[in-house]
């Protein structure tokens, strides 16, 4: 199942009159929900007809996702004790401080609230980007290099 | 050409430049907030990253993020749209320094034409009429006279310190001159502490008239006729049209012709737009140059037949234009669509959009970004629509307005609709016989 | 199971009266729930969104309302074993056959199937309708030489 | 002028005209069945009347019903539309009998054109080019020799019981003539027991191109350039565009003053179509009149800059023309949205529409009558929306049309939005390089 086949799942999904769909396959698996919580009345009128319309996934994100990650809804809900350590910036997502350098953190490694976590650059600049939690590294959500958006979910951390 | 242009803006302008940009083949990069994840630029957008949280500051004002949105997503060029970045400086340099072209002003036409007073020598030197008066604070009631005497009366005497119409005086002749000085000198001291007066030509009847003007990367310039805003409310434009009812042919070629002069002397590269104020003997006067598109593009649009974003592309790419002025075909009118309680002192009204219809049929377009069951934030500006209308003679288009403003159904929210439908029908605007005052007075 | 099949399956359980379904197959599992809250979806969804859009009230029906009938639609609720006789064209109502002429019925009137009610005048052209019910003539609904559309009500007969 | 207009019609025509009276100040009156209660024309309109029941013949095809109707609401005129009582002799006969302008042809001229033999008579006699042919049959083969001979060859022969291609052969030459002749009379008479056989000159690689006239009651007649409806399946049209990618501007003169001739030769007044077949070679032979407002009319008003509907209302209220011809300006395409599956034998799709996205922006305009939750009836014509784009290049009116229809979205019910998607990628049609037959083998 590529992209476009998801995609087209989810408009599906968004347009029928279901709620839930979740699907697993091989090593692969997907949750999809549609909006319960809102409370409006018109928002629930609203959602059926105007989130169809468009698929808003960007696209330069997903050539971007590694294969492994399973979706960060279904992880969050499985994991409910864990935080998504985000992306403060738009840029190039580095792990380590240069091409030869070890990286800043591995899946397993203890962190404190002002480890470097990453580098992210923007306009040739690379900003070391420090953990603003402390806790322990559970999954790397990106691949070297990749570009990160705002707010793009880097690193599951467990703060326990 | 290039390949793909980021698009550093939101709402209706974002859509339009899109719009373009697929009609030429190019690809392009939405960028958008928090508050904008669901917004239709970001979905027809062929990319579209998100730089940062709902507030302009850290999102569409941020040069980082924009231009490192730029740089994950290849793009060789950025649409600034209007607001936002597009008149800035510093980010027209930053873009430079990227090696992405801006498609826009450089910042040394933005610099020459972003400070007011640097505006007005400029235009000074390069022959465009400016607004005549002291240069800086009068000495004493003989230079005002002998200065009101060259700029011909009425003048209007200001204090330095002023405001609110306080140590302000219209003079409308010598014999009233020393009368007015004396009393507007003890106002300013007594309100402000501070009796430095100034002098300038009185703008009687005052009609915004604006010349969209284009240039090339090879020196030519050329106008494409006027645009008359002067229904606005507190500098806010509402309604446009063009030809202006008060512009004849004659006018509008020596209007056109200081449009030019303006862009030249600054070497302008680009689309740009020169506002003048026109009094009532139809002289005109420079107010500023606004170095980018502005909201009221399409009326000019559609009475020349040209696709002005398309221009704004080509011209950054380095396609020379034609070079000839254009001449209205049509007559072409937009309304301004606010999310806005008209009838609650323009109260913002975001909210979600429950039903939408939009109009349709000969001589009318819609340039809009919100759809059914859209959210509009109350982040950002409050225009959700641009309703354009086209036709042959002035009652036709005021007409074809009418119906399709009363076509447009959008419930949900409070908008401005209302008062659209009631200054069309006002007999002076009918007339054509209103100034940049008409809102002052208007009741509705 | 590719793309269409599952897009099928999603569809089918959406319109069928089931809330949830949970499929293993192979290596294939798929579970999709419906909204328990809102059987009829669409048609719930598109009329509060169309209707309030314009109001469709025919200029030419609303001056020639006699005022002292009830709206054919409660008298309706209120009797509900009477017959509304609608027109069956467009026209001018006359109860009459001429200015001085007597009307064809009265309420309180005894008709049978073929009995003259009314005419309705179009392209100056009498045309003499016959009732299709024997009954009783309970309200006359329109005025007499009133515009009539296709359909409206213009007798209530009482058919008992 | 009219004081108030009845339209004798319903779908987005309907809309389209009462938008025409609306910004001409002219109050109207909507028809409707039962089927079209909720309809778009039912509630704008400034009256509406139920006429019958969803049936045609019992509403829109029903003279007396429509006539009291028009009494009923005291109408001075009626305007047909398209389709179902606009080219009707009778009705219009009728309107005339009860002192209602009707807003199309007279009696006399819908007479003159409605019967196709009759048609073609009086263009011969007026000068205009007809397919040129024997007269009725053939005696033997020797004047069938004679008449291929002075009509140039290929011709083709046909069976006078013909039909499905049988007793039919394409003759290239002398030397084909015997031959042929000999074979379509042998499968004429086992096909059909009749080996009557008739000649017409065979078009080659025929394209449709009609010529829009205009003509008022003084006698005044122009044309308004053509419209290239070549792209059609089983004689309904899909696409139309004008200029036509195949006439230059000495073609067009010529067709135009065919036109023009044809008006002339039954003295016509208001807007009518006359339609040609186009060779390879640019020689074009009349194929009918239609004496009524044309479906595909939008594309000829984005390129001459008027309203067409509001010339048929201005004609019938007497105002002359100013009798000089137009030509296209600029270039524009209509793409008709039909309720259809063009993937199941475009089979109707009648139902609610749950989901509605109009496109919009620049040079892009949408005739519909559909909304947001609207239900498509059943028992009318599977058109639901007409997509007009204009720009200033065909590659450009192409782009901007795919641009336009990937906006728009229309969901609960299939539409043949895909279908229109593909043909304006095709190689052939960006090439303008088609025929009548283009669909025929068009793979999708």
């Amino acid at each position: 199942m590529d992209i476009k086949d998801i995609q087209a799942l989810i408009k599906f999904v968004s347009r029928v009159g279901v709620d839930e769909v979740e699907l697993e396959k091989d090593n692969f698996k997907i949750s999809i929900k549609k909006n319960q919580a809102s409370p409006v009345t018109f928002s629930e009128n609203a959602a059926p007809i105007a989130q169809p319309i468009y698929q808003a996934v960007p696209a330069s994100q997903a050539p971007s996702e590694p294969s492994e990650v399973a979706s960060a809804k279904s992880t969050k809900e499985d994991n409910i004790n864990l935080v998504e350590f985000k992306s403060p910036m738009v840029g190039t997502f580095y792990r380590s401080p240069g091409p030869d350098k070890d990286t800043f953190v591995n899946v397993g490694d203890q962190i404190n609230v002002g480890s470097i976590l990453c580098i992210v650059e923007a306009m040739k600049l690379f900003n070391e980007i420090e953990s603003d939690v402390a806790g322990k590294i559970v999954k790397v959500l990106i691949d070297d290099a990749s570009p990160v958006e705002y707010g793009q979910p880097l690193f599951l951390i467990d703060p326990s | 050409m290039f390949k793909k242009i980021l698009i550093a803006n939101r709402g209706e302008i974002a859509l339009r430049v899109i719009r373009t940009c697929k009609e030429m083949g190019i690809k392009t990069v939405a960028v958008y907030s928090e508050a904008d994840q669901n917004s239709l630029p970001v979905k027809i957008a062929d990319e579209a990253v998100k730089i940062g949280p709902a507030k302009s500051t850290d999102s569409y004002l941020n040069y980082q993020s924009i231009l490192a949105a730029a740089e994950i997503t290849n793009a060789d060029a950025i649409h600034p749209g209007y607001g936002f970045l597009s008149e800035n400086e510093k980010f027209s340099e930053l873009c430079q320094d990227h090696g992405i072209k801006f498609i826009g002003a450089s910042p040394e036409m933005i610099h020459a034409m972003g400070d007011k007073s640097n505006a007005k020598d400029t235009m000074k030197k390069a022959g465009v009429p400016t607004i005549p008066g002291s240069d800086g604070l009068l000495k004493n009631i003989e230079e005002g006279l002998q200065i009101a005497k060259k700029i011909k009366y009425p003048v209007i005497l200001k204090a330095t310190a002023g405001g609110g119409g306080k140590g302000m005086r219209i003079v409308n002749s010598d014999s009233e001159f020393k009368d007015a000085w004396e009393k507007a000198t003890i106002e300013a001291k007594a309100a402000f502490g501070n009796d430095g007066m100034y002098l300038e030509k009185f703008i009687e009847e005052p009609r915004h008239v604006e010349i969209q003007i284009a240039g090339d990367q090879y020196g030519n310039i050329c106008h494409l006729s006027e645009r008359d805003c002067s229904i606005q409310r507190r500098h806010q434009k509402i309604i446009e049209e063009v030809p202006s009812p008060f512009i004849d042919e004659k006018i509008r070629a020596k209007m056109g012709e200081a449009a030019i002069q303006a862009g030249k002397a600054i070497n302008y590269e680009g689309l740009g737009t020169v506002e003048f104020l026109v009094d009532k003997n139809k002289d005109f006067y420079f107010m500023e140059m606004n170095t980018r598109i502005q909201v009221e593009h399409p009326i000019t649009e559609e009475v020349i037949g040209h696709d002005l974003v398309m221009e704004q592309v080509k011209i950054a790419a380095g396609i020379p234009i034609s070079g000839h002025n254009y001449h209205p075909n049509a007559f072409a009118m937009e309304c301004r669509i606010n999310a806005e309680d008209p009838f609650n002192n323009f109260r913002p009204s975001p909210g979600i959009i429950e039903t939408l219809h939009k109009p349709g049929g000969y001589g009318v377009r819609i340039d809009s970004h919100i759809y059914s069951g859209y959210t509009i934030p109350p982040y950002y500006d409050s225009m959700i629509a641009k309703v354009i209308v086209k036709a042959n003679s002035r009652e036709e288009v005021i007409k074809k307005m009418e119906r399709a403003l009363s076509e447009f159904v959008i419930e949900g929210i409070k908008t401005t609709t209302p008062l659209l439908l009631k200054i069309l029908k006002d007999p002076d605007f009918v007339a054509g016989n209103f100034t940049t005052k008409f809102m002052d007075t208007f009741e509705y």
